[in-house]
């Protein structure tokens, strides 16, 4: 194939945060990307979500600039309202068939004011707030919407349903409005696909037993998630929908819509719903201390990162009740209220906002208690195990924690296009390549292969943009469009010349600020060359407009007062960047959002508050300096630390991409934990894969494999490392050492004494880039008698008899499996994900070998999330027998009479049992090596468990804070082959951004040190998180001190800017460049000064 | 005489609570115009010179948000800077400035509603306590804009510095 | 044997046998120190000029070792004068000189491995500004002797910061020249009444009043600066009032920046 | 019970639960969860210090001998309330029954065995009571109804050939109650409905079903199976009984019984008729005296059967007849409904303290409506609600659903009140 037989571009359909991190990475590492978005607007269910857990970050906080990166992006072309109906062509060569409802708005000309939408007479119920408010017919999803441009809801509009009204196209005052636009059918020529459609959410509309569609007070999960939001219909008070009362007692009811083969079909486990009942629980409570809430579950899934200890808290600290009892069914009871008795209604005022925002009658046909002395009450029995009774409690709210179902829109375009589905109709993929489906050059991400949760969707995004992106590595750089270089004019020295642009945003603005009064007395501010309004600023002949205005009149610092700086300011930046001026002398004065629209009853004083901030701006633009974007290379080589199955899948990942890999082995072999292990849960044999990805390894021309290998010293930062190692040998095609695939332990040259001599073997390997996938091991058990009989094994002792096929295993009767062994207790008390699965895989072998076998599983809760509860199902329809225990009674474990006999209490029957066990199976905890030498060589933190911490526990599982250095695999937490594959190929992809750009640019509003005045205290050193500051420490070769010794200095590639250190500064040594003390001093006093 | 109409110098964080604002523009939640804003990257970025600077020039009252503890774009620099608020206005509250001229919030950039509550509950209190009355520099309130021609800040007297250099 | 603040039997003799003990064990030390060449340079103390006075001391042979002593108006913090050295340094640490150390060496001004800590446990420092007549003890002889034979008999002769401290031994030493003293335990009540005494009558103030209290306190002050150079926590090579660009606090006598001054130095001594 | 239970020594194979398991696609019960929805739902749940989830787990774990000769199997239903929820569908119902079946015959309870065995004996039904007396108390009956004004036309055939419909008859009206039997007869009179009974195996209900005698219970409605398709008749219709609809409903799959006719309960007749404007029924009489009414969904019809469809028309039929306004529903209700306590024979079973416990649920739910009356379209139901009534001190009468529909008619006859309250007791005559 020559290189211009794959095209340079990938579609990625969805633009949930999947489909948005896969977008992303693929742009930028040199690929043209088609975003294909249904609805009008990217962010998916993300976007709907108050918070995030387990950290219950907002959600919209940490999303929305990604969101913008992506409305931003010069080669991501948005194509919303749209969906894929068909793909032709194979891998390299797609054409895809895209359809794309009209619009009915001119992208190009709105400005997303919002006055057709206040015109607008049609309410339709708001899909982001899951029904339970009203939007206009012409509206935008949300507020924060990407593209923030309005849409024409054409099913609900009066205008394109009657052609009458046409309201939104008198009002628009940008005339943005063509009612005449048209569907279109596209075809996208791509060489790879992504399907990141994203999930369903379970209705269960006509279950009576939900009472779902007969009470308003029953409620889905995502419905509550929008009462908990503060932009959702309540504005995040929790009131009963019935009545808006206030609530008392909440209920979440978990597993509706998933691990239920009778009422639903979805046998499957939805993995998320735990910990996000856990967190609504959580934020309910916070809201009101005095709330009761409870939840009933059946087995608590809180198996990620956090989880466990977020599951402990709301327990203990937060006082939230777990019932372990699924409950029955849900019905009404209504109870009279006395003359005195009033019902507890929130405040008037509360209510009439409620009613505002059209929160009223929005569910169809739900059962309204008219009679304000009837107050009605969910009841809900469920079995009380203490007291072998049912209990009956009466709720004011249920919250249905419903699962993830896929959609049959994205069924069918499967079936068509030839993907198989797994049998819970999710996206099949294989263990060892987790985010390919079964048709060649399509990937997938997030929960349309399977419920996860966003880390693990983010973590798919990134692998499946590793793997679109190998197979196009040729065209790379082919179609992508590159920001024109400018030439910026020297203003050194010249004085001030300040531009001031008020906008009119139509009627936005002016119709409350008086906007040329704001002009006029710019005028009389000193420095200030140039003033002028503009209808629309942001409209392109307005930029070109004032692009030849700056270049006419000299200017070199420029304003413009109209909207937000977070939407407008880079649009701004490139117009005075091409007029040749450095984007940095521009200044953003926000009149409208933080002006006419929030004062429209107080021109005069809005008006006055418009020229306060101009004025503010004005002194502070005085004081701009251009600032650069410095360049730094990238070296173009990738070191990995750990030669498991991480770090060889991210090595294979970048060395096929034609990067050169070190991998850093400490073991005299590679395959890390997997060449103890036996099956992967998708039944995948893991020695075979193994070995296959081995060979793929050492014969691979771009890895360089060094074994027995010690890291002696890291010195350097993103894309300039040094990482000095001790090694006996290196096994790549130009290894002299003569060991073959680096087994090295079993050659001669690397007998434990020659290892030693390694000492001397030291080598320096300068790079760019470090993953690191260190792994973690499994825990020695220290209780159960382990050690004592060798019936008693470890799960991976287990799995090692199974590789070895040891005659014990089907010669054994009976065998039982203890659950958590050092997992989940006070001194460990994180999940090790890892281990239900394992045991209940490990089971059914057992059974395979031996049908007769006896096996049971001592448990505290089955965590076999997503498609793996399909497993525990097939377990328990084999015989395996599942007896759950507690922390306070743990199974007993003796030998005698040589005999092996394990007590437990069973759950159920509240009665010892004793099972005499020819095999003990410890499920024992994943342990990371918490190495903190290796945390401190590349400044990267671990956790009080001693796993490495990512950046962002949703949004960047797989980077660092630290730039340049990139995390996968168990080192991060424990997880099953197939999302340790994935993280793999995500930290590659993380990488490949780098990498791929060759250089990058500094950030210019960075922190900067005046040594003379620092006293190298280090307050900045150990403020900063990103590492960016350290405190200058001599060469020793150089041989004489460098200046300035002690003092602090900036790293400009890791400073993100955010100023935490100039703050702490007592000596006032450092500064923020565009943020700096003397220019936030200056529009303080400005501010007071008129 | 008109009742007092307080200015209020306002710190905003990039990230969360100049979102707020933002959206409470957006949704057109009206607060009191009295606030002037400043952008800055984080929280964490404001130093107690901005706060007595302010003092020092007039402000009635001095209000910072930042993102929820937690939420930080940049990891956790809102820590640090409630950290370093809660002991500077207790400090200043010590040294005399009255209760209500200092607010410090969390409000996420989803709060549209919060921002506008917090704006008018900032502007009440300060209203209540009537203009300020510590820490201002004399010098400041008497004189006007042209003053910071012969400050330090003066650019065109750096520039002159820098030729005659 | 210890001995404790609390204690009313302490006498003028039990003082002159402890600082006896303490001069020997130092001047020991001192001369080993430097003779095993753990250090450069001891810092210490020696008899001031004056009666009641001591000196800070550089000594840099074994020799003069016998140059140092130890009573109770070794006030001085030495933590002070290790700051930005080069060569290795030896210095007597009370409680309150280990506390300031263990700043400079966070703060990286000095390198742990160059500092060797002589922690001596303390028993407090007479507070010189005191009148004895003024004192609740009525006094019945004039000698210098006899008055501080009361001053030392009687807490309220002791310096404001020795009568509420915490850590009379040094949390950070190489080696100790005697035995810990007892530190005070304070109950809660003793903690809101005795300890943060000044704190409360303060904060008890109305606003303005409070405002008033401090503007009086500093109303002298004439910016000499003083209270910074004796400050051991106050090292930065450039002052924040002295900051040019942006000027934002006066250099001269205006209240208000003589206010701002005080208020960010004593901000910056317990906070970034 | 045990005091330590051996597992080892309770995994033989063919236990329990392997055999039921061979026996039914849901008869999984490995697949349990223990998720304890059967037992939150389950009103039998705590009798015998038992509930369906315990009862499921010693079948789990092997301890077949605790379970063998439980008398808990008499106290639970089989209602199916537990199964219709349980996330793994679990037939614990069929547990019972298998378990049920595993008693010696003769140690069964005494009331429902001699039930059956008199049922297969007269080849009557459960009373025992000879065809040529069923025949006598029909004839006589149909006789003095014919006296009453507008009925001189009307039939109570047996065994007409080429009628449209077969109607079984619950054997509890002829023979103890006979004044019971008019208001079903003339509501077919005035829908002019072509019907007949049948001879052989006559009587509606079946307790060989409850006993579970498989050869019994299918015999029985294999006969009346057989008479039927000889008689030509096109459909069958079950009268306001639920277990003998269940019976005849689940006999004619389980046993694979062949037959011509269509199965149907009368309740769908009533809305049909309607409908159609056959019966005048109208809620006018119960216009001023906004007499409370709720309905019992019975298990059998409804949830078991015909399901939520059934529970409506029997709505529609109750609405019609009492008013919209006068219908107070119980909750929860419809598939979701408690079992009354009356249904598996309990009535017979002979455990009456379990089985009045169990009824205890639902005389709440009655007493939280305050209706004055509950209509049972169900003879068990009607039983057991009756006796609930005495045992807790309820104020509410309990009736068939045809006593109301001719008393809205104005057709219900002097002696056909045996069930209404005071307040109806002379109405409309």
């Amino acid at each position: 194939m020559s290189n211009n037989s794959v095209t340079g571009a990938v579609l990625v359909a969805g633009g949930g945060i999947g489909g948005i991190q896969a977008a992303l990475d693929l742009a930028n590492s040199g690929y043209y990307v088609y975003m294909v978005e249904k609805s009008p607007s990217i962010g998916g269910v993300m976007a709907q979500l108050d918070k995030t857990f387990p950290t219950n970050d907002c959600s919209m906080c940490i999303m929305s600039p990604k969101l913008v990166e992506v409305g931003r992006h010069i080669n991501i072309e948005l194509i919303t309202l749209a969906e894929i109906k068909d793909v032709r062509g194979e891998q390299g060569i797609f054409e895809v068939d895209v359809f794309q409802k009209a619009r009915y708005v001119d992208m190009t000309k709105c400005i997303a004011c919002g006055a057709c939408a206040e015109k607008c007479p049609k309410k339709v119920d708001d899909l982001y707030n899951a029904g339970l408010a009203k939007r206009k017919a012409i509206y935008v999803p949300y507020p924060q919407a990407v593209p923030l441009k309005y849409a024409i809801d054409a099913d609900n509009c009066i205008m394109l349903t009657k052609g009458k009204c046409g309201n939104c196209e008198k009002t628009c005052p940008a005339g943005a409005i063509n009612y005449n636009d048209k569907d279109k059918n596209l075809t996208l020529k791509v060489g790879s696909i992504i399907l990141a459609p994203g999930f369903n959410a379970y209705n269960p509309s006509g279950k009576a037993i939900y009472n779902y569609d007969a009470s308003k007070d029953v409620v889905t999960s995502i419905e509550f998630e929008r009462y908990l939001s503060a932009s959702g219909p309540n504005q995040g008070h929790v009131t009963r929908p019935s009545d808006n009362s206030h609530p008392h007692k909440i209920a979440w009811l978990q597993c509706v819509g998933s691990r239920d083969i009778n009422t639903c079909g979805n046998g499957y486990c939805s993995s998320v719903c735990c910990m996000y009942a856990i967190k609504q629980a959580i934020i309910a409570k916070e809201h009101d201390p005095s709330l009761e809430c409870t939840i009933f579950y059946m087995d608590m899934r809180t198996h990620g990162k956090g989880f466990e200890s977020c599951y402990n808290e709301a327990k203990e600290k937060h006082g939230i009740k777990f019932v372990k009892c699924k409950v029955h069914s849900i019905f009404t009871q209504e109870e009279k209220l006395n003359n005195e008795e009033k019902l507890d209604i929130e405040s008037v005022e509360d209510k009439e906002t409620v009613e505002d925002s059209g929160e009223k009658s929005a569910k169809k046909s739900k059962k309204e208690s008219k009679n304000k002395n009837i107050k009605q009450y969910q009841v809900l029995n469920y079995f009380d195990e203490e007291s072998g009774k049912v209990v009956n409690e009466l709720y004011d709210i249920v919250v249905l924690s419903v699962g993830m179902e896929i959609s049959s829109d994205t069924r069918e375009l499967a079936h068509k296009i030839g993907i198989e589905l797994t049998s819970g109709g999710f996206i099949k993929t294989s263990s060892f390549d987790p985010v390919a489906t079964t048709k060649q050059g399509v990937y997938v991400c997030g929960a349309v292969q399977g419920p996860k949760d966003i880390p693990q969707s983010v973590v798919e995004a990134g692998g499946a943009a590793m793997r679109a992106g190998t197979a196009l590595a040729p065209a790379r750089n082919t179609l992508t469009k590159k920001t024109p270089e400018r030439t910026e004019m020297d203003i050194k020295g010249e004085r001030p010349r300040v531009g001031v642009f008020v906008c009119y945003c139509g009627s936005n603005i002016a119709s409350v600020i008086d906007v040329a009064a704001v002009r006029d007395y710019a005028a009389t501010l000193p420095y200030v060359e140039y003033v002028a309004t503009n209808m629309y600023s942001c409209s392109q002949d307005a930029q070109d407009g004032i692009a030849n205005i700056v270049k006419e009149k000299q200017l070199n610092r420029m304003i413009v007062a109209a909207c937000s700086p977070r939407t407008h300011e880079p649009l701004f930046q490139e117009t005075l960047l091409s007029a040749g001026i450095n984007k940095y002398l521009f200044e953003m004065v926000n009149i409208r959002n933080h002006g006419s629209w929030v004062h429209k009853d107080y021109p005069l004083e809005a008006t006055q508050k418009a020229k306060d901030l101009v004025r503010m701006a004005v002194a502070k633009s005085v004081q701009l300096e251009p600032l650069a974007e410095a360049d730094l290379n990238i070296d173009q080589n990738v070191v990995v630390i750990g030669g498991g199955i991480s770090g060889m899948t991210a090595a294979k990942s970048l060395a096929d991409q034609g990067y050169k890999v070190n991998i850093i082995e400490q073991n005299t072999s590679l395959g890390g934990q997997a060449k103890n292990l036996y099956q992967t849960a998708g039944r995948a044999m893991i020695q075979e894969g193994l070995e296959n990805l081995t060979s793929q390894i050492t014969s691979h021309e771009n890895i360089t494999v060094f074994t027995g290998a010690e890291i002696e010293d890291v010195e350097g930062f993103v894309g300039n490392f040094k990482t000095t190692i001790s090694s006996c040998c290196d096994s790549s095609a130009t290894s002299k050492c003569g060991c073959s695939s680096g087994n090295c332990g079993d050659s001669s040259l690397n007998s434990d004494k020659d290892g030693v001599a390694s000492g001397t073997n030291s080598k320096t390997i300068e790079h760019g880039v470090t993953i690191i996938a260190t792994g973690a091991s499994e825990l020695k058990p220290t209780e159960y008698i382990y050690g004592q009989d060798k019936r008693i094994v470890t799960g991976i002792e287990l799995d090692k008899m199974f590789i070895n096929n040891d005659p014990a295993l089907s010669a054994a009767k009976s065998a039982v499996f203890i659950q958590c062994v050092g997992s989940r207790e006070p001194q460990r008390p994180y999940c090790s994900r890892i281990c239900c699965s394992h045991s209940v895989l490990s089971a059914l072998h057992l059974k395979e070998k031996n049908p007769d076998m006896n096996i049971f599983i001592l448990y505290r809760d089955i965590r076999t999330y997503g498609e793996k509860e399909l497993l525990y199902k097939e377990a328990r329809d084999k015989g395996i027998i599942f007896i759950r225990y507690d922390l306070a009674n743990k199974p007993e474990v003796s030998v005698g009479d040589g005999k092996l006999n394990i007590k437990v209490i069973d759950h159920v029957l509240k009665m010892p049992i004793v099972i005499e066990a020819d095999l003990l199976t410890l499920a024992s905890a994943v342990v990371p090596y918490k190495d903190e030498k290796l945390a401190q060589f590349f400044k990267v933190p671990l956790n009080e468990d001693g796993f490495f911490v990512e950046a962002h526990v949703k949004l960047a599982p797989s980077d660092f804070a630290t730039d340049g250095v990139f995390l996968c695999g168990l080192a991060h937490y424990p997880k099953p082959i197939d999302e340790s594959i994935a993280q793999a190929q995500a930290a590659a992809s993380s990488a490949l951004r780098l990498l791929s750009k060759k250089t990058i640019k500094t950030q210019g509003t960075i922190a900067e040190v005046n040594q003379t005045i620092c006293s190298g205290c280090g307050v900045c050193v150990s403020v900063c998180p990103y590492n960016a500051p350290s405190l200058r420490v001599s060469n020793q070769n150089e041989g004489r001190p460098k200046p300035h010794e002690g003092k602090a200095e900036i790293n400009p590639v890791l400073c993100k800017g955010c100023g935490a250190c100039v703050s702490s500064c007592r000596s006032g040594a450092l500064k923020l460049k565009g943020f700096d003390d003397g220019q936030l001093l200056a529009m303080i006093e400005s501010a007071m000064n008129f | 005489m008109s009742e007092f109409e307080p200015k209020i110098i306002t710190i905003l964080c990039n990230w969360c609570t100049y979102g707020a604002a933002d959206l409470a523009g957006v949704s057109r939640f009206q607060y009191p115009p009295n606030i002037r804003v400043i952008r800055v990257p984080c929280s964490g970025r404001v130093s107690p010179k901005m706060i007595l600077s302010a003092f020092h020039n007039g402000a009635d009252g001095i209000w910072i948000s930042g993102c929820h503890p937690g939420d930080c774009h940049y990891i956790t620099g809102n820590y640090y800077a409630r950290r370093k608020f809660m002991l500077l206005k207790n400090f200043l509250e010590y040294n005399g400035i009255e209760q209500g001229r200092i607010h410090f919030s969390w409000i996420s950039s989803a709060e549209g509603v919060k921002f506008a509550e917090v704006a008018r509950d900032v502007v009440e209190s300060v209203r209540k306590l009537g203009p300020a009355k510590y820490f201002i520099k004399k010098e400041f309130i008497d004189s006007n804009l042209c003053n910071c021609l012969n400050t330090d800040n003066n650019p065109d007297k750096n520039i002159l510095e820098e030729q005659a250099a | 044997m210890t001995t404790n603040l609390n204690q009313p039997d302490i006498n003028k003799k039990q003082i002159d046998t402890i600082n006896q003990q303490y001069t020997e064990k130092i001047r020991e030390a001192a001369k080993r120190i430097l003779l095993e060449k753990k250090a450069d340079v001891v810092i210490g103390f020696k008899n001031g000029t004056e009666p009641m006075t001591t000196e800070p001391c550089l000594i840099n042979k074994a020799s003069d070792a016998d140059k140092l002593i130890w009573n109770e108006h070794c006030c001085l913090n030495l933590a002070n004068y290790v700051k930005g050295r080069k060569d290795k340094v030896a210095v007597i640490a009370k409680g309150c000189d280990s506390r300031n150390l263990v700043n400079h060496i966070i703060e990286h001004q000095i390198k742990r491995e160059n500092l060797y800590i002589i922690g001596v446990p303390c028993n407090g420092m007479v507070d010189k500004s005191v009148n004895v007549k003024d004192s609740k003890v009525e006094a019945e002889s004039d000698t210098m002797q006899e008055n501080l034979d009361v001053f030392l008999t009687n807490r309220d002769m002791l310096q404001e910061n020795c009568k509420t401290c915490i850590k009379r031994n040094p949390v950070i030493f190489d080696e100790m020249i005697a035995e810990p003293v007892k530190e005070r335990v304070w109950t809660k009540e003793e903690k809101l009444k005795e300890r943060f005494e000044s704190v409360n009558k303060i904060e008890a103030m109305s606003e303005s009043d409070r405002w008033s209290f401090f503007n009086d306190m500093l109303s002298s002050c004439t910016r000499c600066y003083a209270c910074r150079n004796a400050c051991p926590l106050c090292y930065c090579p450039t002052c924040f009032v002295d900051e040019s660009r942006p000027q934002w606090v006066g250099k001269g006598v205006d209240p208000v920046d003589v206010r701002t001054y005080h208020f960010l130095r004593a901000f910056h001594l317990f906070h970034l | 019970m045990l005091d330590v239970l051996k597992l080892n020594d309770c995994q033989k194979k063919d236990g329990i639960k392997d055999k039921l398991k061979a026996m039914l696609n849901d008869g999984n019960l490995s697949g349990c969860l223990t998720c304890a929805a059967c037992s939150a739902g389950c009103p039998a749940t705590g009798a015998m210090d038992m509930d369906p989830r315990k009862f499921v787990r010693m079948a789990v774990l092997g301890m077949d001998s605790e379970l063998e000769r439980h008398p808990w199997i008499w106290v639970c239903t089989m209602c199916k309330r537990c199964q219709s929820v349980c996330p793994m569908d679990i037939n614990i119902p069929q547990l019972i029954f298998y378990l049920r079946s595993g008693w010696p015959r003769e140690e069964r309870p005494k009331g429902i065995l001699g039930s059956c065995d008199q049922h297969v004996k007269s080849r009557g039904g459960a009373m025992g009571v000879p065809f040529e007396d069923f025949e006598f108390t029909v004839n006589d009956l149909a006789e003095e109804c014919r006296g009453q004004d507008g009925f001189e036309e009307l039939q109570a055939p047996i065994d007409k050939e080429g009628a449209m419909y077969a109607l079984n008859q619950n054997s509890r009206e002829p023979v103890t109650e006979p004044d019971e039997l008019l208001p079903l007869w003339k509501i077919l009179h005035k829908a002019d409905a072509d019907w007949t009974y049948y001879s052989d195996m006559w009587g509606g209900e079946n307790y060989c079903m409850f006993l579970a005698d498989d050869k019994s219970w299918g015999d029985i409605v294999r006969s009346q199976s057989k008479k039927i398709d000889e008689l030509g008749c096109k459909t069958f219709i079950n009268t306001e009984c639920g277990h003998s609809f269940f019976a005849v409903y689940a006999a004619l799959k389980k046993f694979n019984i062949p037959h011509n006719f269509e199965f149907k309960s009368i309740v769908e007749f009533y809305a049909k008729w309607i409908r159609e404007g056959k019966l005048p029924v109208n809620s006018d009489w119960n216009k001023d005296l906004k007499i409370k009414f709720t309905v019992q969904d019975p298990c059998n019809i409804v949830r078991k059967s015909l399901g939520d469809y059934m529970a409506d028309e029997l709505r529609f039929v109750v609405q019609t007849a009492v008013g919209k306004e006068n219908l107070i529903e119980m909750y929860p209700n419809k598939s979701n409904n408690f079992c009354c306590g009356g249904g598996g024979g309990a009535l017979q079973g002979g455990y009456t303290k379990e089985r009045q416990a169990y009824g205890k649920i639902k005389f709440d739910q009655i007493a939280q409506t305050g209706a004055d009356y509950v209509i049972t379209p169900c003879h068990n139901c009607h039983a057991q609600i009756e006796d609930i009534k005495h045992v807790y001190g309820g104020k509410y009468h309990v009736v068939h659903l045809w006593t109301i529909l001719c008393l809205s008619m104005g057709i219900l006859g002097e002696n056909e009140r045996t069930y209404l309250g005071p307040d109806l007791a002379d109405f409309g005559l």
